[in-house]
């Protein structure tokens, strides 16, 4: 068994499950003989053909749109936003058709699709390439919204989107698509869309982040351990819906809680999990809630960028921040 | 410089304003069957429109989209689509979907603010009604791209006004089923009006028939207000749809004779003179003028045919008012196929409340 | 001085400043002859005509693309969106363009545009005209998101959105457009964009609402002060940037927030206003945060709306929730 | 059934392959003066071109949208404007930019992830490059509104590539300047690719130039690799759009003659022998041979042009090179005219980390 990249992992499952359920087809700008801009669907052309690996037109609001109406006729459409940052022609007919159709119709059309897009920044690319655009869709009610971390969870987390008969947005973090391989048995085994993973066990302080800010959040917990501070770190993994039940659990132990994500502060996820610690973990916080994040700016061309995501040391700054309290 | 492409539009009518039928009329129009089919539809359909807004008037019914004036070109269409087809309605074509199998008390649940009325009886892939403008036309080539994969005989057909040619979905429609060349055929019902907004405002284009040409499509207009021609334009560019022949996108010629909705008054943007015009041209009048000719309809059997169907029309509208309300819960039950803990947890919030505990 | 509506005072502002200010337009669906669909239009066209009053054709990317093509060419252009549910086509050019035209150009072009928007539930509207997007907004960085909530408020914070030189989402709470009349002199003063307004003063609880819902917030405020609960009500006003502070020295003072709108929760601007409260007012809260919100469901047709909305019973026994807690 | 409307497309070329000149050419294809500028500025083009994506090879710029083999299209479009008039850009048209007064560092800099490309020395009131494909067409629309309100007898042009003529906002910027008709002019810059996607591809349409045949414009299909046809057709549409005569639709038709960008890699899908083709129908080349026949260029020349071309690129290039990156705080310092509070508090967040105060 080879060990993979998180891109190839993408790849596999999606093999995976076209081989195992034929309605399940994969359409996007250059998915088709290219293989996709970061070569997601390489080989999916080959191996399935032009009838299961589509190359459209040139607009999102066509890919959304048609991957809506096949999966309202009973396909299962993967449908591949080229970037985070043309995403947004596509929210219209994923709030007002794919996340609805099930509750319109009272179960009798549902949308069993997925919306892939690569995310986040750090890659150098130009303006609208490094988005993280999650908290727009996990505010809308009937979607599930995905964003996995390593290699073995893009793939079990890919495969439970794919056979979800409801749909599913899932950003796929583009700065650790290749960052590092693992073995990931090609076993069809999904895993759960509702539960975060413990990554590494702590009990002074809990730090919740996402994507490929999963890294970052690892290595403050590395260089924390070193200064004898003992950090747990939580991969939402599922951005909604969120399983705050392991958050709660991990907070009770080290009443402490710093939440990375490189999205813009005002109103993203780190506010819906600080909220959630508002309303349920406020007698178990010694310190205040703190979120390392995006500043609510786009993200600089890349020539700044680095200065824009949350670094290692904005993370170790911020758990200090908590640690003054007792 | 030398020419590289020339297209035309073609505009097509058989029955005219006077119920005369032209001399090239398609061989069905010789069939009184047919003819009295289609009459008898048409006239259903007026009749429960005008019931639909006496009860929005009455405080029955919430908002209501009529479909006064369209009756030719909504009946057509159903009459010349297969139950295995996918139709993907705007918001007014009740003239199409009864004649699919949905009922008149699914209208009317809709309007009257109850999800259920969306869970049709008509065809069960057909979409429900969709108040987003032009965004059915996207999903109907979603949906006939799905049948050209699975290589099934179907045609998707999706229906979008005047002003909803204007959305970019429906350009978006218009070429991807040129792109892909899918069994699709994209109606226009062109009723002159977008709630206010004229026609001539909406586009430059002479005709809306020729927004196909952006995408390779055949295009086709047609007098909206001639069942005839619209049943046969209807017939013939489906059937070249569902054998591979390509997508088409026919412009139906109408007039809204109604306000918008209920909630519109039209008197305050459109002159009465111009209506009282197209009252001369709306399609009942002229088809009866030639079953009259013909001698297979007159007064007594339109008195007869009217109370009919006004009484099947006040059973479908008693059912509708017997309709409990939905239980509360209900908001959550058709979120998704599972209930995710989330949604779990607001649900029973809700049961807790509606059972009094509050705290 | 007579006395006038929620939209009578929209279309006020909205003639004052084309009055003042020739390069100010509307343009939008229905704006012209027909006054608009709610009628905040109204008269408009018969004062200022077709050329600064605009019939779009019906579609929403146009509007928004003209909107901010106009507004770099140095128009003020106030789009309007006819209902709430039909805006989700115009955040492209919101997000990509309006946005960041001045981030992305140094400050060579900038878009002075207001995006009008009726917005929320209770008026038996059909599916799609009873929406509350406001969180969807204020996560984008270079937007402010308003949001009024009486005639005086909506005239003079209208006018202070047409004469910001940056894009404004001014979305109007339809419930209340014709709730009741009051005075608004048609003095053409603005009022600031980053303050919110303390409607009523308390010290047991803080309740912090916006739009329609100050009404039922007011109300349920009302009938805690018959049992002696004293509570402070915020109407956030500017939904982006919150004016915190003001929240904070609220919270400092009762100790306990209750935060009530009518749109999902999750990731909605509560959750905002709470995670604010987690990171700052921590150790002023004697009980946790209470968020009484719509749930993350769409709202329902309008049979059972109302059951949706939060209603002056869910918000009071929200508060009665917090003041277990001493 | 009768024929309502009727269009068609011309194709224009006057210069062909060969350096041929038409017999019907317009008159100042007799100007030498005239094609020297082009053909100088074509080929410093070319020069700039290969250089930046040099430069990208080393890892001194980011990624680089190349403009080979679309020299004569947008060079063309640049002559064809005046400065007071509008120029929405996708991200390849250096050439039309330049004739404008945009700066070589400029492109540079921003390619080089430096916001103060967009700055730039061109027309202040020009878009800056617009990466969501086709949304520049809508704001070149916008503007073209803005001056036909404000009675101002300026043009809005957009440039689209094939691709982008299937996005939505390309349609909806067709609709517009039809139904208001707009002083606009949108070309098409049709390569034929789009990354790996063929024109066959996008669409089902013949020729992309008859989309504006949707909005009522006037549509014209140029070779794009001919600069006489493309300055005098370039010339003739906005003329038409500024005195009132309604906008365009141009089809330019050329070839991408390098990858997509330089992340891109052709050879995955595309064949070389269509690139070696391509080659040979280039506009330098063609347009070089006329000036040589007309006894205006040799080898000489050519030699010492490029010298000279080189030499000024690399001014530009150290220029670039030379720049200072800006402070961090600058992401905050052009959001909004005035900083509101909350983004106050984030840049003083910044400046105290920044001077290492992490606490
Ligand atoms: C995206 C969107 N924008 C606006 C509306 C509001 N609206 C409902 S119907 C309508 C006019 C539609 O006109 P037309 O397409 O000609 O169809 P008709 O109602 O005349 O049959 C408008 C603007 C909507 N439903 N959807
Ligand atoms: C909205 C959007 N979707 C996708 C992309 C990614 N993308 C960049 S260029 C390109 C192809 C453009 O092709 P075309 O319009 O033919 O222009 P060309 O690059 O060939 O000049 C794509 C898909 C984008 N920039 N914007
Ligand atoms: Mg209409
Ligand atoms: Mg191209």
């Amino acid at each position: 068994m080879a060990e993979i990249t998180l891109i190839e992992a993408v790849t596999q499952a999606m093999a995976y499950e076209m081989r195992r359920d034929p309605s399940v087809i994969v359409l996007g700008e250059d998915v088709g003989v290219n293989g996709g801009v970061f070569r997601a669907t390489a080989g999916l052309h080959a191996q399935f053909g032009s009838e299961r690996v589509l190359d459209t037109p040139l607009d999102e609001t066509t890919i959304a749109g048609l991957a809506v109406g096949m999966a309202f006729q009973g396909m299962k459409p993967i449908a591949e936003s080229q970037f985070d940052g043309f995403i947004y022609p596509m929210m219209d007919h994923i709030i007002c058709h794919a996340a609805r159709m099930r509750s319109r119709t009272r179960g009798r059309l549902h949308c069993p699709m997925v919306l892939r897009a690569p995310c986040g920044g750090g890659i150098r690319a130009p303006e609208h390439h490094s988005e993280a655009p999650e908290a727009l869709f996990a505010h809308i009610p009937g979607l599930r919204v995905v964003i996995p971390s390593s290699p073995a969870r893009a793939y079990g987390l890919l495969l439970a989107a794919i056979r979800d008969p409801d749909p599913v947005i899932f950003f796929e973090p583009k700065r650790i698509y290749r960052q590092y391989k693992e073995e990931v048995p090609d076993d069809g085994e999904a895993l759960p869309l509702d539960v975060c993973f413990v990554l590494r066990d702590g009990h002074d302080v809990t730090l919740v982040t996402w994507g490929a800010h999963v890294k970052e959040t690892l290595e403050a917990a590395e260089q924390l351990a070193e200064r004898g501070v003992s950090a747990e770190v939580i991969d939402l993994a599922t951005i909604k819906p969120i399983d705050f039940d392991t958050i709660r659990e991990s907070v009770k132990k080290t009443g402490r809680c710093v939440i990375v994500h490189e999205a813009a502060r005002t109103a993203g996820i780190g506010a819906e999990i600080a909220a959630q610690l508002a309303e349920k973990s406020m007698f178990d916080l010694v310190a205040p809630v703190e979120r390392v994040t995006g500043y609510d700016v786009p993200i600089p061309l890349f020539r700044l960028e680095m200065k824009y995501l949350p670094s290692v040391e904005r993370i170790i700054a911020a758990v200090d921040r908590t640690l003054a309290y007792r | 410089m030398h020419t590289v492409a020339r297209f035309h539009i073609d505009y097509v009518r058989y029955l005219d304003e006077d119920g005369q039928l032209a001399a090239d009329a398609p061989a069905f129009a010789a069939d009184n069957a047919v003819l009295l089919d289609l009459y008898r539809r048409m006239n259903f359909l007026r009749c429960f429109d005008s019931k639909a807004v006496a009860l929005q008037r009455t405080g029955k019914l919430g908002t209501y989209a009529s479909c006064l004036g369209h009756e030719a070109a909504h009946v057509a269409i159903g009459l010349a689509m297969r139950q295995e087809d996918v139709f993907c309605p705007m918001y007014r074509e009740y003239g199409t979907q009864f004649v699919r199998g949905v009922k008149p008390r699914e209208v009317l649940m809709y309007w009257g603010g109850d999800e259920r009325g969306n869970d049709f009886s008509g065809p069960r892939h057909d979409l429900p009604w969709c108040v987003p403008i032009a965004t059915q036309c996207l999903h109907a080539a979603g949906a006939a791209l799905a049948f050209k994969l699975r290589h099934e005989p179907r045609v998707a057909v999706s229906v979008v006004g005047d002003g909803g040619t204007s959305k970019t979905d429906f350009y978006a429609a218009v070429n991807s089923a040129g792109a892909f060349r899918l069994p699709y055929v994209g109606v226009i019902v062109n009723n002159q009006w977008a709630i206010s907004v004229p026609r001539s405002a909406q586009t430059g284009a002479e005709t809306l028939a020729q927004k196909g040409i952006a995408g390779g499509l055949h295009c086709i207009q047609v007098d909206g207000n001639d069942p005839i021609a619209m049943l046969a334009v209807m017939r013939d560019t489906i059937e070249r749809a569902r054998t591979g022949g390509g997508g088409t996108v026919v412009e139906a010629v109408t007039y809204r004779l109604s306000d918008h909705t209920t909630a519109d008054d039209a008197r305050r943007y459109r002159p009465e003179e111009e209506v009282k015009q197209a009252w001369a041209r709306e399609p009942l009048k002229r088809l009866r003028a030639l079953l009259e000719a013909r001698g297979i309809w007159d007064q007594a059997r339109e008195d007869a045919f009217k109370l009919e169907a006004n009484a099947e029309v006040d059973v479908e509208v008693n059912a509708y008012l017997e309709t409990r309300t939905q239980p509360v819960t209900s908001m959550f039950d058709f979120m998704f196929a599972e209930l995710p803990h989330d949604l779990r947890e607001q649900r029973e919030e809700v049961v807790r409340w509606e059972a009094g505990h509050h705290g």
